[in-house]
């Protein structure tokens, strides 16, 4: 019974996405009331069902091999097997709560913030549920081929919802990019899931973790594989050298930014890491290798988010920053903190999201942060949501974010290889991170510019990111619905007292509560085997450190106010020179340029010439060459035909007394 | 008593001798009508190496192919001179050289 | 059943043949119903033979016979065993969609006041096309098959030479002589095997007997042969460097021609392989295994990279098989089961979803009348379902899971893997250049604003899809689900046949392995006889 | 007496050879012609040496008699007397080859006579013997009607067939020979 509700948990969503996506045929937009509820009512009953489950199947779920169930055969050949069967324990049915529960709130917000764009709505709201779908695959499924599926099944949804205004050159450009570097990818995860099939002989994970438990392996093999695997983790959660795709992807409607490019799809890396934790933990080379990536990405992308404009584009830096913090604690091993801050950052970032989505959606589409300030007058409830968000990511004791940061950066100084640079890492782009939050928040909410006139101002210029019809004659604020503030409500208060699941161990002197539990379901308990990489910690030393990070928090928050509310500083307007080193954050540091010139120009340019040159005119020539020789072979040949018909018995006689040379030959 | 014997290979020689001198006749002149009477030359010789051979086997089968060959022989000479008939009334000429319309 | 499924087309050519000659031109609906009601008849017959069908029995089954022949071992008996009853099948269902469609197009083109010409000649090459590639797989017999192999040229000659676009001359006989130039190949490696039998009568029928008879050729005729025999299947398949009459044929084919030479004709090399290749020179195709594993991967990776280089959309689906049909290569020759299920599940992926990319394009050309990328843009506002449509067919073609191309794909990069770590790994890299160049297809096309041409026409004809071709299109997509999420439909049904493929391969080392151990027995022997003598 | 028959053989065969020759290498079609009839009765002789009496008689009727008769029809009716043609040697390059490479065909095939020995010789005097009814020993002899009874009976459908054979030729001949009216007008 269980079994089957499991299963329609995860089907549901799906069912959501073809009453949708048959809705969104019709010639004449759907009713959006009945949208809204295969949308929003498919997630809620999914999440009803993972809560009903969590509790009633709540020791199997601990247990090593959790609760599974079995849908049906997909590929059955030869050694290999991978069914759609499901496996509901300690690290999934975390996920699947995070997934559901954020989703559906985000499904809420969604029926507001698309109300406007009628002829979509059931699209949007069939890519969403498909997406749902897609990512219960990739934290149910019972094996890796499985895990892949969902994989690119979220990919295939991020795609389709960057490209969602399809009209649009930019979105159109920004998912076939977030495709094909997602894709990149895919490729290192496919050999990373082969050499981990030619190891243990299965993808399924308790016959992986079972070989694990019994076998003793290498090293040097896990590092390999460990590193291909963290590859397709690079792509998906946008880590160096493939973010490049997570700031284009803010292209899409911002729910999907929240939902899909913060919440939960770029978190899946962090999630295989935790899943294939025998693997990684295997492989210590690896593993400090993952560790300096997510620690370069943190402060690299902190750096770019100090001068974008573009609110959401802060936001998407951010987002690429935090999940170098993930990384570095997956990196350094230290699994319950990585996930702890996933599960963080998943409230706190979604509701910097959809803060900033009500924001967009108030000012008309409105994004840039030069035309807004002084909101906090107008949307008072908003202006505190985002205060609290901000107050979280930045690290400021007493909200989630403060301690899950806190832990990662605990781990990563303990961290034997190298762990003071680590540390290091993580602690500039701590400055740098409550730095931008907070600029961005006086940029919005505070100065003394007033965003509603600079929007009217303007819209009368013609000015500005609008470019639906219907707003053409802007008066004052869009109203917020219950169904935006609603969602963003409950975040706020997640955000804040999400942390107390793992209050440092300083303070409580017990093992953090959310890391015991991860050591209990990850089923070889990774943070004791860790333990041997880290080196021991002085308690007066980890509370130097935590008052570091905190004093940190506030330096950020000081210079913000500083610049921006007290100097009231409005960012350049782009055509302005830049200092040099704003000037390379402002452009990305020319991450994107360099890709486009050193890989994508050069190969699109391989691939014209060897269409010109090899097919063409080597390959197809030569094979012409052969036509051509015949036919001028012919032409010689053509002499003999002189239509004198006497010739033509010559010729006969001539062969006759070849042929008869031939076989009379050997008579003489 | 048994009557004269004359050497297979004679006959052989002889019908090879003359196939060569229709066969020379036929390659080397422009005259349909002379080709013609060539290639009649030609038929005979192998008419008689038939014979010859009939009788050398005792066997009336090669007999009944020359009657036959005779035949057809008849039928072909009706319609070959009508052919030729015809040619000269299109082209106005039997010379073979110049009816060229197995070219183009 | 089969004799039915195989004949009902060259009947309904008879009856078409002997219908009055209209100077009418206009789309003939009776030429339509004969045609299609044959190619049902035949899809039916076919799913009703099939439906006896046994997969656990790995060898011919099925069988019906026409005529035997001791003396000359031409045997005319049909049969299906793993390997070629999923081919048939989809043969049999891909004509009927191809003469549907054809009379749906003819229709677009009538009502644009354009003249059809010739519809007789036209179904009657589809009908004969149709009977000789249900020949070519269900043949129980080397030359039978050669027949049938040879049969399907001429329809093809045809439908190309004087349907095709522009350049159509210069397809075709490209076309022609490339094909042709192969089955040189091919009949010579059959008049090869008769040459060097050493039996009293070689029966040429598809048994175990005829690969016994060819194992105890000496190893260079061996390779001799299987060189006749491969280069004729490659040249079909077709891979890199012989490839390149198939982006002319693709591109100025008609698009029924495209479909079923994509759908189906391509596939007749990769059978040829596995049918014959294999089983019949195992020792000899493990030995050169390496090197086509190299063609598949360069067929892999140039065919992706050029179509990435086309600005036609047809040319660039046709430089798109040239990169499936790598992973195929790959996957026949990984010697192992997994690579070989997984490129017989490709065979049969490429076909729907190759099929259905080129059906797709010829919808849309049937009213633009340009295959130039640039001519497009902004499709999936003025033909939302098409988009939809065209998408899935991407989704198939780039392996995305869920879809049927993504479990060929796995499978056979697997397969590979566990063969050649190397090979794999640069093949892997063609998943990347595959969503490069279709998502730059389905970006140029269907995304931004509208072209100016476009909106041309919209003015003129209707762009969206007409309700019957939306149900032409369907079996293809409930296909690439159905196959995407429950292969076992068609895997099943293989797996026994392929296996017993692999297992020619063990059975011939061993047989290699005995011979030189008593070889080196002998040797043995003779050189105590020699020590004793010297003694 | 004995020796008859090969002295005439020697003789026809010389006449033939001379009469070949006259008919390829005449400027004058007409001569040409005559020389044929020449050719066509010494071989009709030749049979009757040979002991083939009823062929012989049928040469003459059928060559002689049916076909120079048509020849010299033809001849007269086109009047080829009127053009002239070079003979053979006006293109002597050509000549030569025709001429040896006919040489090289002779003497390719005179290989084949060198197989059969100058023992193998034809009995002229054999007569050719049938039994037609065992039971009462009732034996035909000599050639006409030996063939007849072989024409009959082995040879009867060839035969009927050649019938309608000659009729073809019949209406052929007519109707290529025919003035094309239509094409006239």
């Amino acid at each position: 019974m269980n079994e089957i509700l499991l299963i329609a948990a995860i089907w549901l969503p799906f069912l959501g996405f073809l009453a949708n996506g048959l809705l969104s045929l019709k010639k004449e937009p759907a009713s959006q009331k009945l949208v809204s509820i295969f949308g929003v009512g498919s997630v809620l009953i999914s999440f009803l069902i993972f809560i009903f489950l969590t509790f009633a199947e709540n020791t199997a779920i601990v247990s090593q091999s959790g609760f599974s169930a079995m849908f049906f055969t997909w590929i059955n050949v030869g050694t290999l097997s991978a069914d759609f069967a499901y496996k509901l324990d300690g690290l999934s049915v975390f996920m699947a709560w995070i997934v559901t529960g954020i989703g559906m709130l985000i499904h809420i917000y969604s029926t507001g913030y698309m109300e406007e764009e009628k002829p979509h709505f059931a699209r949007f709201f069939a890519y969403l549920n498909l997406f749902i779908f897609a990512m219960l695959h990739l934290v149910l499924g019972d094996s890796l081929p499985l895990l892949f599926l969902g994989w690119e099944g979220v990919g295939l949804c991020s795609y389709l919802l960057i490209g969602f205004d399809y009209d649009k050159d930019f979105a159109a450009v920004a998912g076939k990019k977030a495709f094909i570097t997602n894709r990149i990818g895919d490729a290192g995860f496919i050999i990373g899931m082969f050499l981990l099939f030619q190891l243990t002989g299965s993808l399924k994970y308790d016959e992986i973790y079972g070989f694990f438990g019994a076998n003793s392996v290498d090293a040097s093999t896990l590092n390999i594989i460990a590193l291909c695997l963290f590859v397709g983790a690079m792509g998906k959660s946008a880590q160096i050298p493939l973010y490049v795709w997570l700031p284009d992807a803010m292209a899409g409607p911002t729910p999907v930014s929240a939902l899909i490019h913060a919440a939960t799809m770029v978190t899946a890396g962090v999630f295989m890491i935790a899943r294939l934790a025998p693997v990684f933990l295997g492989a210590p080379e690896a593993s400090t290798v993952i560790a300096f990536v997510g620690g370069f990405t943190a402060l690299l992308s902190a750096l770019i988010a100090l001068t974008q404009t573009d609110i959401k584009k802060v936001l998407a830096y951010s987002t690429v920053s935090q999940l170098g913090y993930m990384f570095m604690a997956m990196g350094v091993g230290a699994y319950g903190a990585g996930m702890f801050h996933l599960m963080t950052h998943a409230f706190f970032k979604a509701l910097l999201f959809l803060g900033s989505g009500a924001v967009i959606l108030a000012l008309h589409h409105e994004q840039d942060m030069r035309r807004m300030g002084g909101l906090y007058k107008h949307v008072k409830l908003l202006a505190i949501l985002f205060w609290v968000a901000a107050v979280a990511i930045s690290g400021i004791p007493g909200l989630s974010g403060f301690f899950s940061k806190d832990m990662i950066l605990e781990m990563a100084y303990t961290f034997a290889n190298g762990g003071k640079i680590l540390f290091l890492l993580g602690f500039m782009t701590a400055i740098l991170t409550s730095f931008y939050i907070f600029r961005l928040i006086f940029l919005t909410f505070h100065t003394s510019g007033d965003a509603v006139k600079k929007m009217e101002e303007g819209g009368s210029h013609g000015h500005g990111h609008d470019e639906h019809g219907h707003h053409s004659h802007h008066s004052g604020l869009v109203p917020l619905g219950w169904n935006i503030m609603g969602p963003l409500v409950v975040l706020g208060v997640l955000s804040v007292f999400g942390g107390y699941v793992g209050l440092p161990h300083i303070i409580t002197h017990k093992t953090p509560g959310i890391v015991g539990y991860f050591d209990q379901v990850l089923s070889v308990a990774p943070s004791k085997a860790a333990e041997s990489w880290h080196q021991h910690i002085e308690g007066s030393t980890a509370w130097l450190l935590m008052l570091a990070s905190i004093g940190v928090a506030f330096l950020g928050l000081f210079t913000a106010w500083f610049f921006y509310q007290k100097q009231n500083k409005v960012p350049a307007e782009d055509s302005v020179k830049r200092s040099f080193f704003v000037h390379l954050s402002f452009n990305k540091f020319f991450v994107d340029e360099i890709y486009e010139k050193i890989l994508l120009n050069p190969l699109k340019k391989i691939a014209d010439l060897s269409y010109k040159i090899i097919d063409v005119k080597i390959i197809d020539a030569s094979i012409d060459y052969l036509g051509k020789i015949t036919l001028l072979i012919g032409s010689y040949m053509r002499r003999l035909q002189t239509g004198v018909t006497p010739n033509y018995a010559l010729y006969i006689v001539s062969g006759t007394v070849v042929i008869a040379f031939i076989v009379f030959g050997g008579l003489n | 008593m048994n009557g004269a014997e004359i050497p297979v290979s004679y006959v052989i020689v002889l019908t090879l001798l003359l196939f060569s001198i229709g066969m020379l006749g036929v390659l080397t002149r422009k005259n349909i009508i002379v080709i013609f009477m060539s290639v009649e030359i030609m038929l005979n010789s192998v008419n008689l190496l038939f014979v010859a051979f009939s009788r050398f086997w005792n066997d009336l089968s090669g007999e009944m192919a020359v009657f036959f060959v005779m035949a057809i022989a008849a039928a072909e000479a009706a319609i070959g001179l009508a052919l030729v008939i015809s040619l000269h009334r299109k082209f106005h000429t039997v010379d073979i050289t110049e009816i060229k319309e197995l070219k183009n | 059943m089969l004799t039915l499924s195989i004949l009902a087309p060259i009947v309904a050519v008879i009856i078409i043949g002997l219908l009055p000659a209209s100077k009418s031109e206009k789309p003939s609906k009776t030429m339509m119903y004969i045609s299609m009601a044959a190619s049902l008849i035949s899809m039916a017959a076919s799913f009703i033979a099939a439906s006896g069908f046994s997969s656990v029995n790995p060898d011919f089954q099925l069988t019906e016979v026409w005529f035997t022949s001791v003396e000359n071992g031409i045997n005319w008996s049909f049969a299906l065993d793993g390997l070629s009853l999923g081919l048939y099948i989809l043969t049999a269902v891909l004509f009927p969609i191809g003469i549907y469609y054809s009379y749906v197009s003819f229709e677009t083109q009538s009502a644009q006041g354009e003249a059809i010409r010739r519809q007789k000649l036209f179904y009657s090459s589809l009908l004969i096309l149709e009977t000789s590639v249900l020949g070519v797989f269900a043949a129980q017999n080397l030359i039978v098959f050669y027949v049938f192999w040879e049969l399907m040229l001429v329809p093809m000659v045809l439908l190309i030479g004087i349907w095709g676009g522009k350049n159509k001359k210069y397809a075709t006989i490209k076309f022609f002589l490339y094909t042709f130039g192969g089955s040189v190949f091919l009949i010579f490696g059959i008049i090869a095997i008769l040459y060097y039998q050493t039996q009293s009568k070689l029966s040429f029928d598809l048994t175990d007997n005829l690969v016994m008879s060819l194992s105890q050729f000496p190893h260079a005729v061996k390779v001799y042969l299987f060189w006749a025999f491969i280069i004729s299947f490659l040249i079909k398949i077709p891979v890199f460097p012989v490839h390149t009459w198939l982006p002319h044929a693709h591109t100025e084919a008609p698009t029924v021609g495209s479909v079923i030479l994509a759908g189906v004709l391509l596939k007749m090399g990769t059978y040829g392989v596995v049918r014959f290749s294999l089983p019949f020179f195992p020792l000899v195709s493990q030995e050169y295994a390496d090197l086509f594993m190299v063609i598949g991967v360069i067929g892999i990776i140039y065919g992706a990279w050029l179509a990435w280089a086309q600005t036609d959309i047809k040319k660039l689906v046709a430089y798109s098989s040239v990169s499936h049909m790598g992973y195929i290569v790959l996957g026949m020759f990984s010697g192992n089961i997994i690579g070989l299920t997984g490129a017989y599940m490709q065979m049969i992926n490429h076909g729907i979803s190759t099929g259905l990319l080129f059906l797709l394009v010829g919808i849309i050309y049937d009213r633009t009348h340009t295959r130039e990328i640039d001519d497009y843009g902004g499709l999936a506002k003025l033909s939302p379902l098409y988009a939809i449509i065209f998408m899935i067919a991407t989704l198939s073609s780039v392996g995305l899971p869920g879809t049927n191309g993504f479990v060929g794909e796995f499978l056979i990069l697997l397969g590979t893997f566990l063969a050649n770590k190397t090979a794999a790994v640069l093949a892997v890299s063609g998943v990347i250049f595959g969503a490069v160049y279709m998502l730059h297809l389905y970006k140029q096309v269907f995304f931004g604003e509208p072209s100016e041409k476009l909106l041309k026409i919209k003015e003129k004809i209707s762009l969206n899809m007409t309700f019957k071709e939306v149900l032409l299109t369907v079996p293809f997509i409930v296909m690439i689900f159905w196959l995407g999420v429950k292969p076992g439909l068609l895997l099943d049904t293989t797996d026994a046949s392929l296996k017993k493929i692999l297992n020619t391969t063990v059975q011939a080392e061993l047989a290699e392995k005995n011979l030189l151990k008593s070889v080196k027995a002998a040797n043995i022997k003779t050189e105590i006889k020699k020590t004793e003598e010297g003694l | 007496m004995e020796n008859i028959r090969e002295i005439l053989f020697f003789l026809f065969a010389f006449v033939m050879m001379g009469a070949s020759f006259g008919v390829i290498l005449h400027k004058n079609p007409v001569k040409s012609a005559l020389f044929l009839v020449v050719f066509f009765v010494s071989l009709a002789s030749l049979y009757g040496v040979l002991g083939a009496e009823f062929l012989a008689v049928l040469q003459v009727l059928v060559y002689v008699g049916a076909i120079m008769v048509l020849f010299l029809f033809v001849i007269m009716l086109i009047a080829v007397r009127d053009e002239n043609f070079e003979n053979i040697g006006a293109n002597k390059g050509k000549t030569m080859v025709v001429f040896l490479l006919v040489l090289a065909f002779t003497m390719q095939f005179a290989a084949l006579a060198s197989v059969l020995s100058s023992d193998d010789k034809i009995n002229t005097k054999t007569e050719y013997s049938k039994t037609i009814d065992s039971a009462q020993n009732l034996t035909i002899e000599g050639n006409a009607e030996v063939l007849s009874f072989h024409l009959f009976e082995k040879y009867i459908l060839p035969f009927e067939l050649i019938s309608i054979v000659l009729l073809i030729g019949v209406i052929g001949a007519v109707v290529i020979a025919k003035k094309n009216r239509r094409r006239l007008e």
